[in-house]
């Protein structure tokens, strides 16, 4: 059967629409790895990470960044890595981690959406529960949380700039949410 | 009608619509400014005896003038006049009647009123007993209740949003504007909610002023200061209802011009500034109630805030100098003050006429006063209400004739102006000035408050007045129509406490709770019982503060949008090849896949079963539960939390786990392979997938804390496919890239990673539900559409189809695999026939609780397998098992049908259930009772395995 | 004072003058036969049941408050005898038809109204486990009816059929079931207590038992000292902290259940609806108001009172089935705490102290069981043997693993 | 409600799932151990009317289980750690 081979269908097809000033955009290029710290081993993760990547390891509830590396903070003794996506991310992180911690390639439990433009905050009042005041949450947060029945992982870029993850299964009731809630704030506030 | 003045803006006009009559307002007035300016007095009818009732207040309080606003599925049933903003086009009508308003059938309660005294359907319609559902009932019910619902779907959206504030001020009058003010300097958070469209509060009804302006100008250009301030939300039309826990407060705006129809904030507050003002009562005197008779600082408030005076001739009636100012303010606009009746100088009103409007009121002295509107004032109750919402009391002050807040406030909260019981202007700005900067410097800010705001105190000495007695009734609550003699009576009955007065007369009840009538009430039992106030006490006050919509608690979760909605990977091919789905918790899945020319969902199916049993099938299984367990110790973990033996499996091969809950019953199955050395993945059933995994992170970091284990839920990761049948070698061969499958290579229960189609990676477990050649193959989520529609492809001459979950449960029924059905939590090992799997040589979870002697019955339930007698007969689920001959009572019950299936193999009905004894009574006839069904069936008694007893075909 | 229609009207007449008290407020006796340990509905039913079925009237009720404070007074009213293990099913029909004459019996219009309840269901295998039930039902004598969707459009067409994340196929309709006027369920009974000889004794709170050698002699309370041969506790969400007094741990955790009420509409739902895909449960009102409910909060509490989340979830299950209610308005919420137990189901024993005895874990489901509970509670009291409706209600089940877990949830108190 | 949790501050309630007594924890190792040791732990509960020590897990944030010192009669909440640290202090290992 050499001449089937297998493509990868974004979660939501790449979608890439603007509702009023806001902008929201399927990152399907990015990789979710995933390091589970042994007991006893988070300097000889933090080391790896730093020694390899030159990424610090991240404070609960912030994301070191180096170069188009990021590392988030996912548990005390969960790591979670976002890269550009490519096939050999996760057998990579192995090699560099080298036994020191335990891989596992989160990339297909998640759909990553940037959303991004003027007044973006506002809109996620209605939409996320975490506290987005940009001193509670600036540039560089990133925290779990639920919002409308799904786990969901928010993650600021800039003040008016997110990335928002979620399961990748109920990808589609995760958009409809964003969506509905984007043309409320259109509705009430079209300048953004 | 309409006298100059006022914050409406006259420049525009509003048309709307009142019982079909199109009448006109202005932007700035509320629904019930306008009736009063278009002179309507008579706009509802009371709860038990109908009595026509006109607009009584002008805010949140109003019992009467309750209307339907809108039409159509729009309808808004019980809205109280005297909040709804006037827009263009409003619709609204009266409510509660039958017949017209003017002319309402139903009025006939009230000339039977001696009869409907408080309580009276206790005491009656007990006899013929037939006839309380039939007829009493009925009757009952449709003469109760107050406005309608449409019936049909609530045609707006709702939303749910969070804010967090450093300071939530409640209350935009002088005190909440004061606070804010203060707060917003020193650079806090802020948030300001005031349920009315316009800040002020009572600014905009009286003729104060603030820092030598009047009044409402300081309010409003306070309000615009703080709306200019970065950190400071202005959020008028947002009513807080409720306080939680932890500085959790619950808040209603309603939006407009556009968005959702309502939001539901939930605010998250480090501090609180309660400053909702203060409620005014009424007295009680006869004939109370008649449209016209208005509290008198509601008549203040049409009068200067909306320019309308109720009446062209207006009496008062009060105890103490805030009435008066009514006096003084409407003659100030040239309206006819007919009397001033101070009871404090042994004034009073002993009886009133005008049924439809009030027209005359006697006075104590037998004179009579003609006027059409009575503005009554008993005093102010302060707004103490979320005070309370923690369960606490408010207190008794005799100075003010009013209950304050008192005991343990909710932490976090403060209460200032009015609603502290400051009644005075001066004194409330001050205070409220002071509060927020105590907050400001709690909360460690650093930035200057400023003054506070000037304003002179004005006189509210009252000195307390309840009651007159006299002939005729005497409304205390007047929706529910308490008169002060059902108080009198319930105490004769013996519902002294508080609490029981108001269960018994039903005061406080209603839609406005009691808001101008609770105190009045408590000082007429106090007063009955012979004790002081403060001994009678006070009944508790609950969210909300003013109703709320069912609809904007619930937000978007409605309809389709319920819950989210989980899609396999396959989810879109498989609806383009006919798919059913189904809902399978949050998951939908296919149920079955319709071919052209099958008659219905059984021809589907039983293709698809003899599809997987002759040749070779495929079935999307990704929601099945998937954890990566990884770690130095994740097999000693596992061998803890599986009841059978776990840590000898090898690498590259799986296992059946058996799961119990630590008090013994089976929770969950599946099979858990190990991929490497210390990489283990498990998989569980759909619905207990996330219980399963929170259930390994106690064991793992609560039970043993220095175990090396580490769970991730890669449920989403893997689109997961079960490929099954005889030819199902065939097609994974042409599948998984260099690797040997055959039977000694990659024997039953074997696992490994691998690649496919050249390269994607992949998961390849060898396991078996359907029982037979079967495995299940995984690749990355997004791979999931593609590795479908390519295992098509590779397949298409062994003739491979895709099965639904109809044919999945064909399969194991067929196979006498146990599923949700018979692992509903009330299942033991043993009932299964799995006791032997439950090691007795270490202590797993459930391990010990599974001896229990009621659960090793040696008569207990063991799982079987039922075909009918009559092989033509269909089975059902949820028969219950007699013994034929035996009575059909729950003495002889003797299990359940568990699952139902038609075997296509074997051409007829088979079933799985638990018998008593079982295992012991193969070949037994027993009854199938299923009388809801209206169903009665002989079965005989068979092994589970109805079809391959042996397993051969799946190590084939 | 017997009530009747000519006794409304004669009164009527008379200015209403002549109505007497229900209730005496006697002061404590030293000494009764038997005292029982609050005054809600089962402590009440309970001394109702002793003075008329057993003829023992030297009984005191203890109450801590006023009469019908506790969850008698809070709860969301229904009753039904649709359970399906048999340790619970003919306990509960014994109950309903308890119920069902009820009126005459006290002489009290409790307002028994049997308009039915539905239990929905959404999927193939839920509605397999509700045949079961009602097969169960039907084999204890009660009555039940499986309804397939057309023949439940008949009866509600205001569900959502069309739309719903989980659509409705039908329902298990038990047509006997319904609600009652919960106050006057205390009420009636208390007047009907009272009337035969029980002292009810408000404001007199429990604090301590007087227990010598394994035998209980009496009681402390807030008003003094008092004897007693037999003492049963019926204090619902306040069981552990009661019989804590006397030294015992119980499988029962306190748990809050908030209830709501809308504000008063014309009729416009018949019976009591039960989602079966989320928690939500409604009934109407003879005043109008749809009362309803869901979930317990789930965390514990003594606090009578809960939080937003789970405000939000029983009105999304409202809205998921019946979106007309979107507009109608939530005017009260309020909690209760609940006895909830180890396997949901209640407990009609005797403790291992010789005179002690204990009715509770009741969870949210004792309302529909205050006849059936006073009647075996008395039964029990009186006969020293377990009522035949109620034998397997036993402290020691757990030990001799004999959960009776309707739900299959197992021993955790909050998921029953 | 607000639980702070230790290290990501405060969370709503919501987030997280509640399991009950942290006595939970206490689990009876062992193949030594009783039946009635074994149905004591799992089934009899102080639940008091005050201060109660109680398992917590964050479902919806970092899926860490916490014990949470709170008040049954006001909700006041006293004290939050990581359940884990609570295990091992109170002698749980491996
Ligand atoms: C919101 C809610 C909804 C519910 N819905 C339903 C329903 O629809 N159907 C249904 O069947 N059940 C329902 N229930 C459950 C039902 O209300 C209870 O199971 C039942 O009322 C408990 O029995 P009781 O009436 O005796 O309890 P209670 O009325 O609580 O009586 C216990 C009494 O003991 C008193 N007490 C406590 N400690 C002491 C002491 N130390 N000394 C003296 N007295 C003391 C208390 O003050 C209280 O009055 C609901 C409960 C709630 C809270
Ligand atoms: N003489 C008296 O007896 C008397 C009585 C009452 C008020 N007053 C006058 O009013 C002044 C007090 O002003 P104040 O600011 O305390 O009260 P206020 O009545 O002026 O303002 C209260 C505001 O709170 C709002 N509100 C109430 N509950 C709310 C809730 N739950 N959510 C959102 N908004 C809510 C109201 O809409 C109102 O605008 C006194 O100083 C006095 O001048 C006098
Ligand atoms: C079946 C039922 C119907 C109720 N109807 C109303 C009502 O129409 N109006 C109202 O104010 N409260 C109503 N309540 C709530 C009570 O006022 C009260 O909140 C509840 O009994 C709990 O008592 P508590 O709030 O004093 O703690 C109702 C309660 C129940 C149980
Ligand atoms: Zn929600």
């Amino acid at each position: 059967m050499a001449e089937i081979t297998l493509k990868p269908t974004p979660c939501l097809g790449g979608v890439d629409l603007r509702i009023g000033a806001i902008h929201i955009q399927e990152r399907d290029d990015l990789a979710l790895i995933c390091v589970a710290i042994p007991q006893e081993g988070e300097a000889a993760v933090a080391d790896a990470l730093l020694s390899t990547w030159d990424l610090p390891m991240p404070a609960p509830q912030r994301v070191s960044t180096a170069g188009e590396r990021s590392a988030l903070w996912g548990a005390p003794d969960q790591v979670l890595l976002l890269a550009p996506r490519v096939p050999e991310r996760e057998s990579e992180v192995a090699a560099a981690l080298d036994g020191k911690g335990y891989v596992t390639d989160q990339t297909h439990a998640w759909v990553i959406l940037e959303v991004s433009g003027p007044g973006v905050q506002a809109a996620f009042e209605r939409l996320v529960p975490l506290d987005l005041d940009p001193d509670m949450f600036p540039a560089g947060a990133a925290a779990r949380t639920a919002l409308e029945h799904m786990a969901a992982i928010a993650l600021r870029l800039e003040a008016e700039r997110f990335l928002l993850l979620s399961a990748s299964s109920s990808a589609r009731s995760f958009l409809h949410a964003l969506t509905t809630t984007l043309s409320w704030r259109a509705e009430l506030s079209p300048d953004g | 009608m309409r006298v100059a003045g006022g914050l409406i803006d006259r420049s525009r006009t509003v048309k709307f619509q009142w019982n079909e009559r199109w009448m006109t307002g202005h932007p700035g007035d509320t629904l019930a400014s306008a009736l009063l300016a278009n002179d309507i007095r008579l706009v509802g009818r009371s709860f038990k005896y109908h009595r026509p009732r006109g607009i009584f207040s002008a805010g949140a309080e109003e019992p009467n003038a309750l209307v339907e606003l809108g039409k159509g599925a729009a309808r808004e049933p019980n809205t109280r006049a005297t909040q709804v903003e006037l827009t263009s086009g409003l619709y609204a009508t009266s409510q509660n009647h039958r017949g017209t308003l003017g002319w309402d059938w139903l009025a006939l309660n009230d000339a039977l009123a001696p009869f409907l005294s408080a309580g009276f359907y206790y005491k009656t319609f007990m006899w013929p007993k037939a006839f309380w559902e039939r007829i009493y009932e009925p009757t009952i019910r449709a003469a109760a209740g107050l406005g309608r619902l449409s019936g049909a779907p609530d045609p707006d959206s709702y939303a749910h949003g969070f804010l967090h504030c450093d300071l939530l001020v409640i209350g935009a009058g002088s005190a909440g504007l004061a606070a804010a003010l203060a707060g917003g300097r020193a650079g806090l958070r802020v948030v300001l909610a005031d349920e009315d469209f316009q800040p002020g509060g009572r600014l905009n009804a009286e003729q104060f002023e603030v820092d030598d302006q009047p009044g409402a100008a300081w309010a409003a250009e306070t309000a615009r200061l703080l709306a200019e301030m970065p950190r400071v939300r202005v959020m008028p039309r947002t009513s807080v209802f409720g306080v939680y826990d932890h500085g959790t407060y619950g808040a209603l705006e309603r939006t407009i011009g556009g968005g959702p129809r309502q939001t539901l904030w939930k605010i998250q507050a480090k501090r609180a500034l309660l400053a909702a003002g203060a409620t005014e009562r009424s007295i009680a005197f006869p004939q109370n109630d008649r449209p016209g008779i208005m509290l008198a600082g509601a008549v203040r408030t049409y009068l200067n805030r909306f320019g309308v005076a109720p009446a062209g001739r207006v009496a008062v009636l009060t105890n103490n100098d805030d009435g008066l100012r009514t006096a003084a303010d409407l003659r100030a606009r040239g309206i006819e003050v007919a009397a001033t009746i101070d009871t404090r100088e042994g004034g009073a009103v002993v009886a009133t006429r005008g049924r439809q409007g009030l027209r005359e009121i006697t006075l104590a002295s037998g004179k009579r006063v003609k006027a059409e509107c009575l503005a009554v004032s008993g005093g102010w109750s302060p707004n103490v209400h979320l005070t309370c919402h923690h369960r606490g009391r408010p207190v008794w002050r005799e100075d003010l004739s009013a209950c304050v807040p008192g005991g343990a406030l909710p932490p976090g909260l403060s209460v200032i102006g009015a609603a502290a019981g400051t009644m005075t202007l001066a004194a409330t700005l001050r205070e409220a000035h002071l509060a927020a900067s105590t907050v400001a410097e709690a909360l460690g800010a650093t930035q200057g408050v400023g003054d506070p705001p000037r304003a002179s105190d004005e006189s509210a000495a009252i000195t307390a007045f309840w009651h007159v007695k006299g002939q005729g009734r005497a409304w205390v609550d007047l929706q529910n129509d308490v008169t002060t003699k059902d108080i009198a009576q319930s105490h004769q009955e013996g519902f002294r406490a508080v609490e029981h007065v108001k269960r018994y007369t039903t005061l406080g009840m209603a839609t406005d709770q009691g808001k101008t009538s609770n105190v009045l009430g408590l000082a007429i039992l106090a007063e009955v019982a012979g004790q002081s106030i403060e001994q009678t006490g006070t009944t508790i006050f609950r969210p909300p503060y003013t109703p709320v919509a069912i609809g904007a608690f619930a937000g978007r979760a409605r309809g389709k949008e319920f819950r989210p909605t989980r899609l396999t990977p396959s989810h879109h091919w498989a609806a383009e090849n006919g798919a059913d789905f189904v809902e399978t918790g949050l998951w939908l899945r296919a149920q079955w896949f319709r071919r052209p020319g099958e008659a219905g969902w059984r021809d589907s199916v039983d293709r698809e079963v003899r599809t997987v049993r002759s040749g070779v099938g495929i079935c999307d299984v990704t929601t099945l539960g998937k954890i990566d367990i990884k770690g130095r110790d994740a097999a000693e973990f596992l061998d803890r939390v599986y009841a059978n033996a776990f840590l000898k499996l090898a690498v590259g091969k799986t296992r059946y786990g058996l799961m119990l809950r630590e008090d013994g019953f089976v929770y969950d199955d599946g099979t858990t392979a190990r991929l490497g050395e210390h990489h283990y993945v498990m998989t569980t059933t759909t619905a207990n997938a996330g219980l399963v995994f929170q259930n390994l992170e106690f064991a793992r970091q609560c039970l043993w804390p220095d175990l090396d284990v580490h769970l991730v839920s890669v449920t989403d990761a893997w689109a997961q496919f079960s490929v099954a049948g005889p030819r199902s070698r065939a097609l994974l061969s042409r599948v998984v890239d260099a690797r040997d499958l055959s039977n000694e290579a990659f024997p039953f229960m074997a696992c490994t990673e691998c690649t496919v189609f050249g390269g994607t990676p992949a998961r390849l477990f060898r396991i078996s539900f359907s029982g037979e050649l079967a495995y299940e193959i995984a690749v990355p989520t997004r791979f999931g559409d593609s590795m479908i529609r390519a295992l098509m492809t590779a397949g298409e001459d062994l003739e491979v189809a895709p099965y639904g979950t109809e044919a999945l449960g064909v399969l194991r029924i067929e196979k006498g695999h146990a599923a949700g059905n018979e692992i509903n939590g009330q299942t033991t090992a043993r009932m299964l026939g799995l006791g032997g799997m439950v090691s007795k040589k270490k202590s797993a979870i459930g391990a010990k609780l599974s001896e229990r002697e009621e659960m090793v019955r040696e008569d207990g339930l063991s799982l079987v397998g039922l075909r009918p007698v009559s092989r033509a007969v269909t089975l059902t689920a949820g028969a219950h098992f007699l013994a034929p001959g035996d009575p059909a009572d729950m003495a002889h019950d003797q299990g359940w049908m568990t699952s139902v299936a038609y075997s296509p193999e074997l051409g007829h009905s088979i079933g799985l259930g638990f018998l008593k004894r079982g295992t012991e009574r193969m070949g037994e006839t027993v009854r199938a009772y299923s009388p809801v069904r209206g169903e009665d069936r002989l079965v005989e008694v068979c092994s589970p395995h109805h079809i391959d007893p042996e397993g051969v075909r799946q190590r084939g | 004072m017997r009530f009747s229609a000519l006794k409304i009207l004669r009164e009527g007449l008379t200015g209403n003058r002549g109505w007497t008290p229900m209730w005496r407020e006697p002061e404590p006796k030293p000494r009764y036969k038997v005292l029982i340990v609050g005054g809600g509905g089962h402590g009440l039913a309970t001394a109702y049941y002793l003075a008329k079925e057993f003829g023992e009237t030297d009984v005191a009720v203890l109450e801590k408050g006023w009469l019908g404070s506790g969850n008698i007074g809070r709860n969301t009213t229904i009753i039904r005898s649709n359970y399906l293990l048999e340790g619970n099913q003919p306990f509960y029909e014994f109950s309903l038809q308890l119920w069902e004459g009820l009126e005459q019996d006290f002489n009290y219009n409790a307002m028994v109204s049997q308009r039915g309840i539905l239990n929905l269901f959404h999927s193939d295998p839920q509605r397999d486990a509700y045949v079961r039930r009602g097969n169960a039902m039907i084999l204890s004598g009660a009555d039940a009816v499986l309804l397939d969707q057309g023949e439940l459009r008949k009866m509600c067409p205001f569900l959502d059929y069309e739309n719903a994340r989980f659509p409705i196929q039908g329902a298990l309709w038990q047509p006997r079931g319904g609600s009652v006027r919960h106050d006057a369920v205390a009420w009636g009974y208390a007047r009907g207590a009272d009337s035969r000889g029980v002292d009810i004794l408000q404001n007199c709170e429990v604090t301590g038992f007087r227990i010598e050698s394994g035998t209980l002699k009496g009681v402390e309370t807030s008003r003094g000292a008092i004897e007693a041969d037999k003492v049963v506790v019926c204090a619902a969400g306040s069981s552990s902290r009661v019989m804590a007094l006397a030294g015992m741990r119980l499988p029962i955790e306190s748990h809050v259940l908030q209830a709501f009420v809308s504000e008063g509409l014309k009729p416009i739902i018949p019976g009591v609806i039960t989602f079966g895909a989320g928690h939500f449960y409604v009934s109407q009102s003879d005043k109008g108001g749809l009362v309803f409910g869901g979930d317990i909060d789930g965390y514990n509490t003594y606090a009578q009172r809960g939080n937003l989340p789970v405000v939000q979830d029983v009105c999304e299950g409202g809205m998921a089935i019946m979106p007309m209610i979107g507009r109608a308005r939530l005017l009260r919420m309020w909690g209760g705490v609940m006895d909830m137990s180890m396997d949901g189901s209640p407990f009609i024993d005797r403790t291992h102290i010789y005179g002690l005895y204990f009715n509770g874990g009741w969870c949210y489901g004792g309302f529909k069981a205050t006849p059936a509970s006073g009647f075996c509670t008395a039964h029990l009291l009186a006969t020293d043997k377990p009522h035949p409706t109620a034998t397997q209600f036993r402290l020691d089940r757990f030990r001799r693993g004999a959960p009776i877990d309707e739900k299959g949830a197992g021993a955790q108190a909050n998921l029953h | 409600m607000i639980i702070n949790h230790p290290l990501l501050g405060p969370r709503d309630a919501s987030e997280f799932v509640y399991k009950g007594d942290v006595a939970l924890i206490d689990r009876p190792d062992g193949m030594e151990t009783s039946l009635d040791e074994m149905h004591d732990y799992l089934h009899l509960r102080d639940n008091p009317a005050g201060e109660h020590q109680e398992l917590w897990y964050h479902e919806q944030g970092d899926r860490s289980w916490l014990v949470v010192t709170r008040n049954t009669l006001t909700h006041e909440i006293t004290n939050v750690a990581l359940a884990r640290d609570v295990a091992r202090a109170r002698g749980r290992s491996r």
